[in-house]
């Protein structure tokens, strides 16, 4: 019984989005919002797995967003790299569902790396590790031009295909598509993060997060607990640049921007960290807040409005907006409490 | 080698730039631990107001920063008041979510304000060069690099041998206690905050005529005193000032000698390095468990 | 010197204080005991400003402190020596030590008070570079005494002073309350070890679930039943 | 009743001041027309959005220009890459863009139809340059570009052009967008043996290197490129250390006379100069000026408001704009070519605090 | 008999400051036996040596015959050596029944209780880790009924008062199902009966056969519990042997008891309990 009113909201708001373009009448610019907003939300999520529940901010969690998209259109497109002493790497271009794949597990690769050097570095020392490498791989991005095209961007990515051999294939072309696959895509992630966090890993993740010594004195090992997190999640934010890639065609080194991550920061903590519906919420006010904002002020007041609602949100609900509404619902039953306290005495 | 050396002279050049940028956010983050996303904007309105003084009121630029890190110090000040104090005992990263929000506000407010072309500050200095030997040094920045030198030597003392330094650092390390020692907790919390503010604006104000001046110079300068305070351990200001000048030898050189697209990627390389060495950065205090 | 009529505080729905009434004499050492979560600390709390009163008076010195700032109430004379500890873990034992005197202007009283304290706990004297958050339990224990005692309080509010103390360090320490009380500094205690506080007081109040009990001195408490069953383990 | 232009240009972000120079020019244009009628009988209407300087807002502004405001014609993006996120949206939905700043040979290269460009890739600008190589008397040169496809571009095209004039190349050197300090770059230029170091960067960055040039004891020919160089801002804010060095440029509007069209020419700048703003920006925003012009030109001849027809329409533009005559001609693969207009590329130097003509 | 935890000249250095030098002890299956000694002897300091949290200068530490050399702190609770510390210690955001669930992270695990399931990884993500949740329910639900904290479940941890929270701590160090429990003053800022009530606690648990470490400066309660004591002053070994030869011992009286009201006292407990 608790279990269903636990799962009602998230199925409420699944619902809601299905049918959400239903409502829209397909207005393609308002989709195309709500696909570049979902995509960045699953970013959000995948964010809020490291930052919300085992505590540590990764602010370079762009790269594997990146590194994601990448791997993904560099799949499909294929390439021709000259790799020094006389070696080739040659590919010939797969087929887009290929570079999903190969996304989510180069990302994931990326993120076992970090999680390893997270085992040595916490908290603030964790946070410049996170933004160094994300530094890096963008400026490998930059200026490796022979494998990236650097600068001058990868364009004439292919749409993401779906199929079985045999059964025929399936090109994703239209914003109606692309939108449900954005949503099938997140309703996985919000699935294994739902998974990982409600039993005994997730235990692990808050007890790392709130004593370390003593969650290590009761058997809870930090390296590889922190290691699957980064690993799950660098691989979800992986998904989310694939989808990024195929969805807008063309990507530079751009998508590695430090202003990307602070995006996904604002939508998980204002949203609320280390809850299920936080990094959702925050993602779709914060992703569309622009999209609403720019047909009644001047650029430079949007942001100003922007960094504004920001402020006030936290000021109103200092731990995010589903923790704070949150605690509104269940303030009201609390009030009661010491009426029903007095009660069981009288059959006695 | 004339090569080497002009690399060497640059280091300590650029060095005493990033000192200069990392400590006032020492002060704030260091010590205050709020991850203190204002401090990019805080440096350029620095510069701004020296703009603005030097252009708008005509004074002379040693009497511009005194302007401009008096603003520094006002506007660190009502931040503090305004927006961290409500917030006081929340969680670190809601305060840093509002930080991120000033600062979006006061940048796009600079750009709203000023437009987005530059602005140059002009220098009182010679405009030919120092030449040592075979490298050669702009007056004006051997003078920023003596103010950055002074300023990290006064925040220095300030924090370890004053009395208001030994109850900032106590004030941060338990509030409560520090309150019952008999300090004006409050008062440390505004005062910190707003003279980590004073010096980014000194660096904005000193680095403004070096540089040119405009709404986005705050970020890249904001990321590398991230990079530079955590590197030289948290709280450390000392730390900050060495971590500075190893990031610059480490850009230097990595430009020079490797490549030139690379240069800023040298300088995260020997951050990851660092902490793999040593994970709580270069000058950290020791810790007990138990 | 301290009176509290009627204090009422707590935190967030919990009332740990329900009306809570003692009266500290000047140059008196006064016991305050009780068993976990009665209110002891919540008592001291509330006498030094950390925690605010909901209703009820506290006077010092014929003043109302009752809501002031911990700091002003430093300055009228009480200081508190807090429970747990609470030194400041990155600095050093010097350091700590200054922190105590921080209102102090004297600057001779404070290196004599100084240089007693290192007497008295020549550990600390021992390790007067390093930072107190390495220091071992007891080793913080003294130094959190001993930083109390830099203000040269009127009034010096101790929380479990002995805890974690060696039982050597924990004689020498109840020696230095009894002398520095002697020498007329008023003391409030609160102490687990019920026993050793009540031979030591001159008055004591027994505290359960936010009200007080029982008062009297130490030795009527002593061999009050009741506190021997619940405190003094029978 | 109104015909509506898109304009997706960057009014915030790292490319702010020279997006909204560039909405000025335009502005300016749209002003100028309508004031003689409009186009079509009808009012000439902008709807400028701002794209943020993100390649990802570029194309969401698109989609929005497109499908909102159903803008039958865009001009945009500034940037290469803003420009080049945009593109596929002209393809989905079929609707042409004048692109009036960008310089990546990619755009008109990869084959959309719908990309009409007024600026000269660098392709273009070192073929303009290359009968000057010789009488300037270079030897070898070495490159400091941008890190991004506006440099990197600039480098490969030069290089190439000046290594078939027999000229040597030696460095090629990359600083970052925002970068502030290039010292250690410049240090190592210092050290090299070429007698020309070429330049392509925004203004801002031009004025840190020239100062810091200065600071450095690096005294060598420096010719920048790009177009972005803006010589009066140089000259304010870089003072004396800007002495000598030389631009390519692609507007005259300190010798207004010796541009294609000087009466235009003048009387943009008069009204530049009436609204208030800075003759610095005249080297920008006159792009956004031509731009708009070119697409008011299309639409005329297309007699109506419409995608296709204005696509057709603009291979049949033909007039003079304030550098050089506005035709377009094919580039790309054959079937899906996009339109690229030559305009005129200017050598100026920076000499005694003005710009002159070098003599040759 | 072999020990079940051997201490092998043990030397611990912090830069210049000996806080430990060349200890060694044994501890058998089944003891209790404390550790005990003047402040800053370095009592802890050998706690966090056995325990993995810090590296010693020299010697090793031999748990069941096994080196604990190199070992990180969470190996050594698997195998089954487990600590409460000396400050404080619980996980305070969530409730004291979640502190166990979080303390009982190894018996999900493989290898765990028997009729226990092995969740793995991949069980949780398909969500068959279910059978494995509830027994571990019942088994938290047991062992705070066990240490007295069951009225207390649903608090949260950082709420409860001091000793109550020294409980959790000990409640999570038996959650892992340890052969040794090792307890850094579990008795701090608890009263004379709370205490007792606490003895009453630590008897069961060793008549469960787990073997017990206890350090403590509560002299009666350390001389009623303990089979034989250990003293430690300035790092070394001073005394060593059972309490009532300990408390007569000058050295130790000299270094830690000393000579008054608490040192008496304590001699007077344990001649009642001998009486009793
Ligand atoms: N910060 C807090 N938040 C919520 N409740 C608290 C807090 N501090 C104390 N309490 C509650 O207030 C009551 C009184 O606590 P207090 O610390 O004053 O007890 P005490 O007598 O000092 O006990 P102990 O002997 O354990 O130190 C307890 O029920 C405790 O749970
Ligand atoms: N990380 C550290 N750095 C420096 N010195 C340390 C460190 N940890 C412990 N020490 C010192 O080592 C000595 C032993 O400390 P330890 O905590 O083991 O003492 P203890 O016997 O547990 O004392 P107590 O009974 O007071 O808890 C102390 O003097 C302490 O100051
Ligand atoms: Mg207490
Ligand atoms: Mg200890």
């Amino acid at each position: 019984m608790s279990r269903l009113l636990h799962a009602l909201p998230p199925l409420a708001l699944l619902a809601a989005l299905a049918a959400l373009p239903l409502a829209l009448g397909s207005n393609p610019y308002l989709l195309n919002a709500l696909i570049v907003t979902g995509i960045l939300t699953i970013g959000a999520m995948s964010l809020n797995l490291l930052l919300g529940y085992t505590g540590q901010l990764s602010l370079g969690h762009i790269a594997f967003f990146g590194i994601g998209a990448y791997v993904s259109a560099l799949t499909s497109l294929g390439f021709d790299v000259e790799l020094g002493f006389g070696l080739r790497a040659v590919h010939e271009p797969w087929p887009a569902a290929v570079g999903f794949v190969l996304a989510v597990v180069a990302a994931g690769a990326c993120g076992y790396l970090i999680g390893r050097l997270s085992f040595r570095v916490r908290g603030a020392y964790f946070v410049l590790v996170t933004i160094s490498f994300a530094e890096v791989v963008r400026l490998v991005a930059l200026n490796w031009v022979e494998l990236t095209q650097g600068p001058l961007a990868l364009t004439n990515i292919p749409a993401i295909t779906l199929g079985l051999p045999g059964l025929g294939t399936w090109t994703l072309r239209t914003k109606l598509q692309n939108y449900y696959l954005v949503l099938a895509v997140g309703t996985l992630c919000w699935f294994v993060v739902a998974r990982l966090v409600g039993a005994r890993f997730g235990r692990a993740m808050r007890g790392l997060k709130e004593n370390e010594s003593l969650a290590l004195s009761v058997g809870i090992n930090a390296t590889r607990t922190l290691t699957v997190a980064a690993v799950v999640s660098a691989a979800m934010a992986g998904a989310a640049g694939s989808l990024y890639a195929h969805y807008l065609r063309i990507i530079d080194p751009e998508v590695f921007a430090f202003t990307t991550t602070v995006g996904m920061v604002i939508m998980v903590v204002a949203g609320g960290k280390g809850t299920l519906m936080g990094p959702v919420v925050g993602g779709l006010i914060f992703g569309l807040l622009p999209v609403a904002l720019r047909p009644v002020m001047a650029p430079e007041a949007q942001w100003i409005v922007y960094g504004l609602v920001l402020i006030v949100i936290l000021f109103v609900m200092p731990r995010g907006i589903v923790p704070g509404l949150a605690g509104l619902v269940r303030r009201r039953p609390a009030r009661a409490v010491p009426v029903l306290e007095a009660s069981p005495e009288a059959p006695r | 080698m004339d090569q080497l050396i002009q690399h060497l002279v640059n280091t300590l050049i650029l060095g005493g730039t990033y000192a200069l940028l990392g400590i006032g956010l020492t002060l704030i983050f260091g010590i205050m631990n709020v991850v203190n996303f204002t401090h990019g904007a805080l440096y350029t309105v620095g510069a701004y107001l020296t703009y603005l003084a030097v252009a708008a009121l005509g004074l002379d630029l040693f009497l511009a920063l005194p302007v401009a890190i008096l603003g520094g110090l006002l506007l660190g000040a009502l931040i503090e008041i305004v927006l961290l104090r409500p917030l006081r005992g929340q969680d670190i990263d809601t305060t840093m979510l509002v930080m991120i929000g000033a600062g979006i506000v006061l940048q796009s407010g600079t750009l709203w304000i000023f437009g987005g072309v530059a602005k140059a500050v002009p220098s009182p200095f010679p405009e030919a060069p120092l030449q040592i030997g075979p490298a050669s040094v702009s007056w004006l920045r051997l003078f920023v690099l003596g103010a950055a030198l002074l300023l990290i030597g006064l925040t220095y003392a300030l924090i370890n041998r004053t009395k208001l330094g030994l109850a900032m650092r106590a004030t941060f390390q338990d509030a409560d206690t520090a309150a019952l020692m008999g300090v004006n907790v409050r008062v440390i919390y505004t005062a910190t905050f707003a003279m980590g503010s004073a010096l980014a604006a000194a660096a904005g104000a000193l680095l403004g005529p070096v540089y040119v001046v405009h709404p986005q110079m705050g970020g890249p300068a904001e990321l590398k005193a991230f990079a530079i305070v955590i590197l030289g351990g948290l709280g450390n200001v000392t730390g900050a000032a060495i971590g500075g000048f190893i990031l610059a030898l480490a850009e230097e050189l990595g430009a020079g000698y490797i490549s030139s697209g690379y240069r800023d990627a040298m300088g995260f390389l020997i951050i990851i390095a660092v902490l793999l060495y040593r994970p709580t950065g270069l000058f950290a205090k020791a810790e007990r468990v138990g | 010197m301290l009176e509290i009529r009627d204090l009422v505080c707590g935190y967030g729905h919990v009332t740990a204080l329900k009306g809570l009434t003692i009266d500290v004499r000047a140059g008196q050492l006064v016991a305050l005991v009780g068993a976990n979560g009665a209110g002891k600390s919540t008592t001291l709390r509330a006498i030094s400003g950390l925690v605010p009163a909901r209703s009820g008076t506290i006077r010092f010195e014929g003043r109302d402190i009752a809501g002031a700032e911990p700091r002003r109430i430093l300055a009228a004379g009480i200081a508190h020596c807090p429970e747990g500890r609470r030194v400041f873990p990155q600095m050093s034992v010097a350091e700590n030590l200054a922190m105590g005197a921080y209102l102090r202007r004297d600057r001779a009283g404070v290196a004599a008070d100084l240089a007693r304290i290192y007497g008295e706990f020549p550990r600390l004297a021992e390790r007067r570079g390093q930072a107190a958050g390495t220091l071992s339990g007891g080793e913080q224990q003294m130094l959190a005494i001993g930083r109390a005692l830099m203000a040269r309080p009127k009034l010096v509010l101790f929380d479990e002073p002995s805890l974690g103390l060696a039982p050597n360090i924990v004689e020498r320490m109840f020696a230095v309350i009894r002398a520095i009380c002697d020498a007329g500094t008023t003391v409030l205690l609160v102490e687990q070890n019920a026993f050793a506080a009540l031979e030591l007081c001159n008055y004591a109040y027994l505290l359960e679930t936010g009200r007080i009990v029982r008062a009297g001195t130490g030795e009527t408490l002593i061999a009050d039943p009741h506190v021997r069953d619940a405190y003094l383990g029978g | 009743d109104t015909v509506r232009i898109g304009v997706n240009e960057p009014l915030t972000g790292a490319f702010a001041a020279s997006g909204t120079y560039v909405v000025n020019g335009a502005k300016i244009a749209a002003d100028e027309i309508n004031a003689r009628g409009g186009l079509l009988g009808k009012t000439l209407e902008l709807v400028i959005e701002d794209n943020k300087s993100n390649p990802t807002e570029a194309a969401a502004v698109a989609e929005k220009l497109i499908t909102s405001d159903k803008t039958p014609v865009m001009m945009g993006a500034w940037g290469s890459s803003l420009t080049l996120a945009v593109m596929p949206k002209l393809m989905d939905y079929e609707v042409p863009m004048l692109v009036e700043t960008s310089s990546s040979g990619k755009i008109t290269t990869s084959g959309n139809p719908y990309v009409f460009r007024i600026s000269p890739p660098s392709a273009l600008e070192a073929e303009t340059f290359a009968p000057m190589v010789s009488k300037l008397g270079m030897k070898k040169v070495d490159f400091l570009v941008l890190n991004n496809d506006f440099g990197r571009g600039a480098a490969t095209d030069f290089g190439k052009m000046l290594k078939e004039k027999g000229v040597q190349v030696g460095l090629t050197e990359t600083m970052d967008q925002g970068a502030q300090d290039m010292s250690a770059q410049l240090a190592k230029l210092k050290g090299s043996d070429s007698d020309t170091i070429m330049i392509t960067s925004a203004v801002d960055q031009l004025v840190l290197l020239f100062k810091q040039m200065a600071a450095l004891g690096l005294k060598k020919r420096v010719i920048t490129t790009g177009g972005s160089q803006n010589p009066d801002q140089i000259i304010a804010q870089a003072g004396s250390a800007a002495e000598g060095t030389m631009h390519l440029t692609t507007f005259l509007p300190w010798l207004p006379e010796k541009t294609p069209d000087p009466k235009a020419t003048e009387t943009f700048i008069a009204e530049w100069k009436k609204r208030g703003f800075q003759f610095a920006g005249v080297t920008e925003s006159f792009r956004g000026y031509d731009g708009i012009r070119a697409i008011a030109h299309a639409i005329e001849k297309a007699g109506k408001a419409e995608p296709a027809a204005i696509a057709k329409a603009f291979w049949s533009v033909d007039f003079t704009g304030l550098n050089g005559p506005i035709r377009f001609a094919k580039s790309g693969p054959a079937g899906k070519e996009s339109g690229q207009s030559k305009p005129d590329v200017y050598l100026i130097e920076i000499k005694d605090g003005r710009v002159v003509l070098p003599t040759l | 008999m072999s020990p079940i935890l051997s201490i092998d000249h043990v030397g611990v250095r912090f830069g210049g400051l000996v806080a430990i030098a060349d200890l060694h002890f044994d501890v058998q299956a089944g003891e209790i036996v404390s550790l005990i000694g003047p402040n800053g002897a370095g009592k802890t300091t050998a706690f966090n040596v056995m325990t993995g949290f810090l590296k010693p200068s020299q010697g090793e530490v031999r748990f069941r015959g096994t080196s604990l050399k190199g070992l990180q702190p969470h190996d050594i609770t698997r195998l089954g050596l487990a600590r409460t510390f000396q400050r404080t210690s619980v996980f305070p955001d969530d409730t004291v029944f979640d502190n166990v669930m979080i303390g009982l992270h190894r018996q999900g695990a493989s290898g765990g209780a028997p009729g226990m399931a092995r969740a793995s990884l991949l069980d949780t993500l398909l969500g068959r880790a279910g059978a494995s949740e509830q027994a571990l329910r019942a088994r938290a639900a047991a062992l705070l009924d066990w240490t007295g904290l069951g009225g207390r479940a649903r608090e949260k941890a950082g709420s409860l008062a001091y000793g109550e929270q020294r409980l959790v701590g000990v409640a999570l160090a038996l959650a892992t199902d340890p052969a040794m429990l090792l307890l850094d003053e579990p008795v701090s800022g608890m009263n004379a009966s709370e205490t007792r009530v606490f003895v009453r606690l630590l008897r069961q648990i060793r008549e469960r056969g787990i073997t017990i470490l206890l350090v403590e400066h509560d002299m009666p309660m350390v001389m009623e519990v303990s089979d034989r004591i250990v003293v430690l002053n300035y790092g070394r070994l001073i005394a060593e042997g059972p309490p009532e030869a300990i408390r007569s011992d000058p050295a130790v009286i000299e270094a830690y008891l000393g000579q008054g009201s608490a040192a008496r006292r304590a001699a007077a407990e344990v001649r009642e309990a001998a009486c009793a």
